[in-house]
């Protein structure tokens, strides 16, 4: 008898542990969406990225921004399309960052929800994804946040990609960091797909530019425990410059590191990291002389602005720029689907999308210029190099169209 | 164990009403979601029948179980993508590929017993997991591979739309379970079963247990195989996860969950797995912290699952009390193994 | 030759930590029998008590990494209740899919409770030291001597007192000790908190040079296994010798073999060895 | 003779569990291993079983040297064994776990049982009809579809004799045959063991209860600290003063 109260005992302490993690979490989940007002009827924009799992903040970094475009639209009405109003309703689906997930979400987007539009914000997902999204039975507009210029590449017709190829930096990124430190490049890329290609971009683009590379360290940023031993080799080479191509916080110890080993020359982020964040685990001096994308709240454009107070108004954060790109992507389509004439065509909505760009006012943080026939879209983005403990001057990274 | 008496006529037509079920369901147009989430979910149930019969029936738990999933995705991938060969060829040809390798991998891994087998078989299926992704000239690296080929027509019959997958999948899902159902009822089965109850005792019959579990370790690892590459075909890009250790830890609980050691455990398990992690979508996170504490409520309370669950009322009735505590693993513990 | 010895210094910092995590998982395989997959999980909820300690309540370093043993001790002790106690008696692949599960709850949980994004442990002793032209963090220095009083104090704890060495005798012979009225129920509770103690401990060291992030349990117990197979499961030196070895291995090879498959040589190691000796090097008992 | 043992010994780590053991066993013979406890008997069964290999010295059976030779092959070339303590698998009746010892003699292989070849039906039928017939000889006719779990105590050291005797043995090794069962039952063992022999099977058993052993056994041997103190007939050991010191000497000290 005595045994069996105990597993009862175990029993009741378990469910207890579940239902305390379970209570002390839900207060946190905010309700997404808004219900459909008056006579507009409700179209849904699906989404599929990774909520849980080791990438679910990327995941939610994405979807906010998303979600406030969605709330701005709604707030100001919704769209009009043949004289019909119409609201949106988010509708995001948790994929863990599989493929398979991703496909499964999207079928259940595009058959439940009827979604014209799906969102991913992964590559993996995106390849799965362009599999069915041309099927005559439940076509939908695929919108990736990527800046992995491979999505673009299949020629899939009814794929969007709402953020710059990453080829257009190395270029600029060289020309800075030769200029202010030397032609000696060491790389350590990131295992993942998008950082060796990544590696493989900046490897070129430093040559070309007359600079030699001193050694390439791939670097598995999300398993690595230890980056000391990666720092001790690179620098073991004796660069100028050094590459880096993982997250942000990642990044920042690395940087870290190499200026305790003594390193005293420049580095290059990737775009994967933001430098706000590489900030929070590394002082602004040790910063010195690196090279990446402009934080989006250090533009001073009024697009830029009314963004950031927005964001920081509806989420009490400063936004970074992950945070706003399915935002300016979401404007685009709205706007697209005015023009075309429909909610529901997303052929007729990518015509249509190409044809409100471009949008230079500041209802969108970054000029939006065109989008290619491969279905890219072309934005002006900005770089920047930290010197004297400060964000310098932005430099223009647009891509050549 | 099953064998001829009454209680088989009624699970019969239980069994059939399933299968009529399985064949009808895209005729009710479900819509493709569900469509896809029941392939997918069949394409585990294959993988799950593999480490049923050897975590289950041989009670061998192996850790290695995505890694061969993986191989055998990849196999069929590089088949299909690179030599051409026609599906046809390559999920055969990748099962059996995936079969060899498993039986290099129980020559040595056998060797070693309870813990320290599943610990090894654990970095087996990690370094599956890290050549995928290291060795980009044939994988792909961590790109993957993407555009595999969908299934060649069979003559008149192609596999295009979802609902032609859909069957395709279910039938090498029938073929597995066909198989799986004919081994566990012989008398090889039964060999299984008496080394993981006592592999001394196995061994004092005559019965060379190095062998048998090499044999159910490359049966095991044959349909696990085949589920990887009917999912490179359906899915039509695999990156490295599919081989990642998390998935095996997927599929032990959608074993545990359905019951081991039984032949409607993995499908039922796989099943009600899948279904209940696209209906607790809404929950995201808080889903995973439930499977945490469900797996370990299952090892206490429920150690053969839901189908042991239903045997165990279906037996209420006086005359088969017993059968039902016979159920109970916990009691064949007298051996030295796993 | 400064190449050499900084990442001997590098290897050194990491298998402090390897070996602290491997001390614990080691101690509570020894005593028993259960392969504590959520040991690397209890060092992960370890990093983030001391980083609440240090960045919510302003507590003071040192302070922040006992409260974060006494807490992980706790909370080590709860799961040998819950989760290990009551399958004492199940088969063993039951209490490993057990040890699954909660290490699946924990990292969950830790991920609703405190996101999945990096932090990093506010650094304290950011001094650089130089010496022959290799430079090291006073943190590392405090890192590789802490984990050394750490072994020092649990040796001496296990051979000179009654309580450890009752721990020991349990260990060598789980059924004979509870016929010579130790109770083993104690122990067992008394070696998750000691080993969850060590895990907490770690990640208080390691915190400041590392990041703290929700996997961060996965890839140290995944390391953590491989060396107390390597080592003999259950046995201390071991575990203590293959720590290091691994941490060297780890920085030494990445310098002069491949960077590329480094952790494969890991993993490959252990293949190996098992392949020659199925019951690990250092294995205790036949 | 059936087998013999030639200056067997085995140790464990530094310790000696058997030393210089010379023994035989005739054919169709009854023969008992008596001792104290930790005097090396059950060392002495796992190495005649192909359990342990011995350290030093020979194990051969019917003339063949069995050095090195797998467990299952002991099993194969007809030695077989019963436990300790009693294995059964414990899901399924007491008919299944009949059958499962016949396996030793089927050829079956994964395409028969996949594809029921002809074969693969005979060998079935074959088991099932041998463990019958073995279940009519051990008395256990009349409970074979009772699961195993319900089954007491005495049932189920009749079976364990039963699955070690389907695949026909020469040599039958039982391990404590009577351990934890009463007087009235023992002697019910006692009849299955004569009738074991008079089928053509030499019966080698350990046994705790002397007085059983007296009764059953044609030779006894008797060890202590892992040597042969003793063999002979029952009434020899009887009366042999090393073997009544080795039980009291244990006595005393415990």
């Amino acid at each position: 008898m005595l045994r069996k109260s105990k597993r009862y005992v175990s029993l009741l302490i378990m469910v207890f542990l579940v239902v305390t993690v379970f209570v002390s979490g839900c207060g946190q989940s905010a309700a997404t969406g808004q219900g459909s007002s008056g006579t507009a009827k409700v179209v849904n924009i699906g989404w599929t990225g990774p909520l849980s799992g080791g990438a679910a903040q990327f995941g939610k970094d994405t979807l906010d921004g998303l979600n406030m475009a969605v709330d701005e639209i709604n707030s100001a009405g919704g769209i009009t399309v043949n004289g019909q109003k119409y609201t949106f309703k988010v509708v995001a689906l948790d994929d863990q960052y599989k493929p398979d997930m991703s496909a499964t979400n999207g079928r259940r987007l595009a058959t439940q929800d009827k979604a014209p539009v799906i969102f991913v914000n992964h590559a993996g997902g995106t390849y799965a994804l362009q599999q069915f999204n041309t099927d005559s039975s439940n076509p939908f507009l695929l919108a990736v946040h990527s800046s992995d210029p491979g999505v673009a590449a299949h020629g899939n017709k009814l794929t969007f990609v709402g953020a710059d190829p990453f080829t257009a930096q190395p270029d600029p990124y060289s020309k800075q960091a030769m200029q202010k430190f030397g032609k000696k490049l060491a790389l350590i890329p990131a295992v993942t797909p998008y950082g060796q290609d990544w590696g493989k971009a900046m490897t070129s683009a430093w040559t070309n530019n007359g600079g030699t590379v001193t050694g390439t360290f791939p670097m598995d940023y999300n398993t690595e425990t230890d980056y000391a031993s990666y720092v001790t080799k690179a620098l073991s080479t004796n660069p100028d410059v050094i590459f880096l191509g993982g997250p942000s916080q990642p990044d920042g110890l690395v940087i870290k590191e190499a200026r305790q080993q003594g390193f005293k020359g420049g580095f290059i982020l990737c775009d994967q990291a933001s430098m706000e964040d590489v900030a929070k685990v590394v002082s602004m001096t040790d910063l010195n002389g690196t090279i990446g994308f402009m934080p989006l709240s250090q533009l001073s454009s009024p697009g830029v602005k009314k963004f950031v107070a927005a964001f920081e108004a509806k989420y009490n954060r400063v936004p970074t720029f992950h945070n706003s790109g399915m935002y300016y992507d979401m404007k685009v389509i709205a706007k697209g689907m005015e023009k075309a004439g429909s909610v529901t065509d997303p052929a007729k909505i990518l015509t249509g999308m190409k044809q409100v760009l471009p949008i230079t006012d500041d209802s969108v943080p970054y000029q939006l210029n065109s989008i290619n026939d491969k279905g890219q879209m072309i934005i002006g983005l900005y770089g920047t190099m930290i010197s004297n403990g400060k964000y310098g001057q932005p430099f223009s990274i647009t891509p050549q169209q | 164990m099953l064998s001829k008496n009454q209680k088989f006529k009624w699970s019969w037509l239980f069994y059939l009403a399933v299968l009529i079920l399985a064949f009808i369901f895209p005729a009710l147009n479900p819509g493709s979601y569900y469509i896809q989430v029941v392939s997918l979910a069949f394409i585990y149930a294959i993988a799950v029948y593999g480490l049923n019969l050897i975590e289950g029936y041989m009670g061998q738990l192996s850790l290695a179980q995505a890694g061969l999933f993986g191989f055998g995705a990849y196999a069929a991938a590089l088949l299909t993508m690179k030599l051409q060969l026609s599906f046809w060829l390559a999920v055969p040809l990748a099962s059996v590929l995936t079969a060899v390798v498993a039986f290099f991998i129980g020559l040595i891994s056998f060797r070693t017993r309870g813990h320290y087998f599943v610990i090894f078989t654990l970095c087996i299926g990690v370094i599956i997991n890290l050549v995928i992704q290291k060795w980009d000239a044939v994988t792909g690296g961590m790109n993957g591979l993407i555009g595999i080929p969908k299934p060649t027509p069979l003559g008149p019959i192609s596999f295009d739309s979802l609902k032609a997958q859909y069957y395709l999948i279910l039938v090498f899902l029938l073929l597995t379970v066909f198989v799986m159902y004919r081994l566990v009822n012989s008398l090889i089965g039964r060999t299984f079963v008496s080394i993981r109850n006592s592999e001394e005792l196995a061994a004092a019959l005559g019965i060379n247990v190095m062998k048998n579990k090499i044999l159910a370790f490359c049966v095991a690892a044959f349909f696990t195989g085949m589920a990887g590459s009917l999912y490179a075909a359906f899915i039509r890009f695999i990156g490295p996860d599919i081989s990642s250790p998390t998935l095996t830890f997927e599929f032990l609980l959608y074993l545990l969950a359905g019951g081991q050691a039984s032949i409607a455990g993995p499908i039922v398990g796989t099943l009600l797995m899948s279904g209940l992690t696209e209906s607790l979508q809404f929950l995201r996170d808080y889903r995973l912290l439930l499977f945490g504490p469900l797996l370990i409520l299952i090892v206490k309370f429920l150690p053969m699952g839901i189908v042991g669950l239903i045997h165990k009322l279906a037996s209420r009735s006086p005359f088969r009390r017993s059968a039902a505590k016979s159920l109970n693993p916990s009691k064949t513990v007298k051996g030295e193994g796993l | 030759m400064s190449l050499f010895i900084q990442q001997i210094v590098n290897g050194l910092t990491l298998g402090s930590i390897y070996c602290l995590v491997a001390l614990g998982l080691t101690l509570i395989y020894g005593i028993m029998e259960v392969p504590n997959f959520a040991h690397g999980h209890l060092y992960m909820v370890g990093a983030y008590v001391t980083f609440f300690g240090m960045t919510l309540y302003g507590l003071n370093y040192w302070v922040s990494a006992l409260v974060a043993g006494i807490i992980i001790a706790i909370l080590g002790v709860i799961t040998e209740r819950v989760v290990f106690n009551p399958l004492r008696h199940a088969p063993s692949s039951n209490r490993f899919i057990a040890a699954l599960g909660a290490m699946m709850f924990l990292e969950a949980a830790a991920r609703l409770l405190w996101g999945a994004d990096f932090r990093s442990i506010p650094p304290v002793y950011d001094k650089v030291l130089s010496f022959a032209g290799v430079r090291v963090t006073e943190q590392r220095v405090i890192v590789i001597v802490a984990a050394i009083l750490l072994i020092i104090a649990l040796n001496l704890f296990l051979k000179r007192t009654i309580i450890g060495s009752s721990i020991e005798a349990v260990a060598q012979n789980p059924d004979g000790s509870s016929l010579v009225g130790i109770n083993v129920n104690v122990v067992g509770m008394l070696t998750f908190a000691i080993a969850s103690f060590l895990a907490a401990v770690a990640a208080a060291l390691a915190g400041p040079i590392f990041l703290v992030f929700p996997t961060m349990g996965e890839l140290i117990i995944m390391k953590a296994f491989v060396i107390i197979v390597i080592g003999g499961m259950g046995s201390i030196p071991g575990a203590i010798v293959g720590g290091y070895i691994l941490g060297l291995t780890e920085s030494l090879g990445a310098t002069y073999i491949s960077m590329d498959y480094k952790d494969v040589i890991a993993f490959l190691v252990l293949v190996i060895i098992l392949t020659i000796k199925p019951t690990g090097l250092f294995a205790k008992g036949v | 003779m059936i087998l013999e043992t030639k200056a067997l010994g085995r140790d464990f780590g530094g310790l000696t569990a058997l030393n210089d053991i010379n023994f035989a066993i005739d054919d169709q013979e009854i023969v008992a291993i008596i001792g104290p406890n930790g005097a090396g008997k059950s060392t002495f069964f796992n190495v005649i079983s192909g359990f342990y290999p011995p350290s030093r010295g020979t194990v051969s059976f019917r003339n063949q040297n069995m050095t090195g030779t797998p467990t299952h092959i002991f099993a194969r070339l007809g030695i077989a064994r019963t436990f300790q303590t009693t294995h059964l698998f414990y899901n399924g009746s007491v008919l299944d776990n009949l059958i499962v010892g016949y396996r030793q003699k089927t050829k079956m292989g994964l395409f028969d049982a996949i594809l029921r070849t002809p074969r693969a039906r005979r060998e079935e039928a074959d088991s099932r009809e041998k463990a019958q017939e073995v279940l009519n000889f051990i008395g256990l006719a009349g409970i074979s579809t009772e699961p195993v779990a319900n089954i007491s105590q005495e049932s189920a050291k009749r079976l364990a004799i039963g699955l070690a005797l389907i695949s026909e043995p020469r040599l039958l090794l039982l391990d404590e045959p009577a351990a934890g069962i009463n007087h009235n039952e023992t002697k019910g063992l006692v009849e299955l063991i004569r009738k074991i022999r008079s089928h053509g099977t030499t019966v080698c058993l350990i046994e705790h209860k002397v007085q059983m052993v007296m009764g059953l056994a044609d030779r006894i041997m008797v060890l202590n600290y892992g040597s042969k103190i003793a063999e002979g007939s029952p009434t020899d050991i009887g009366s042999n003063q090393k073997v009544i010191e080795a039980y009291l000497g244990r006595a005393h000290h415990a």
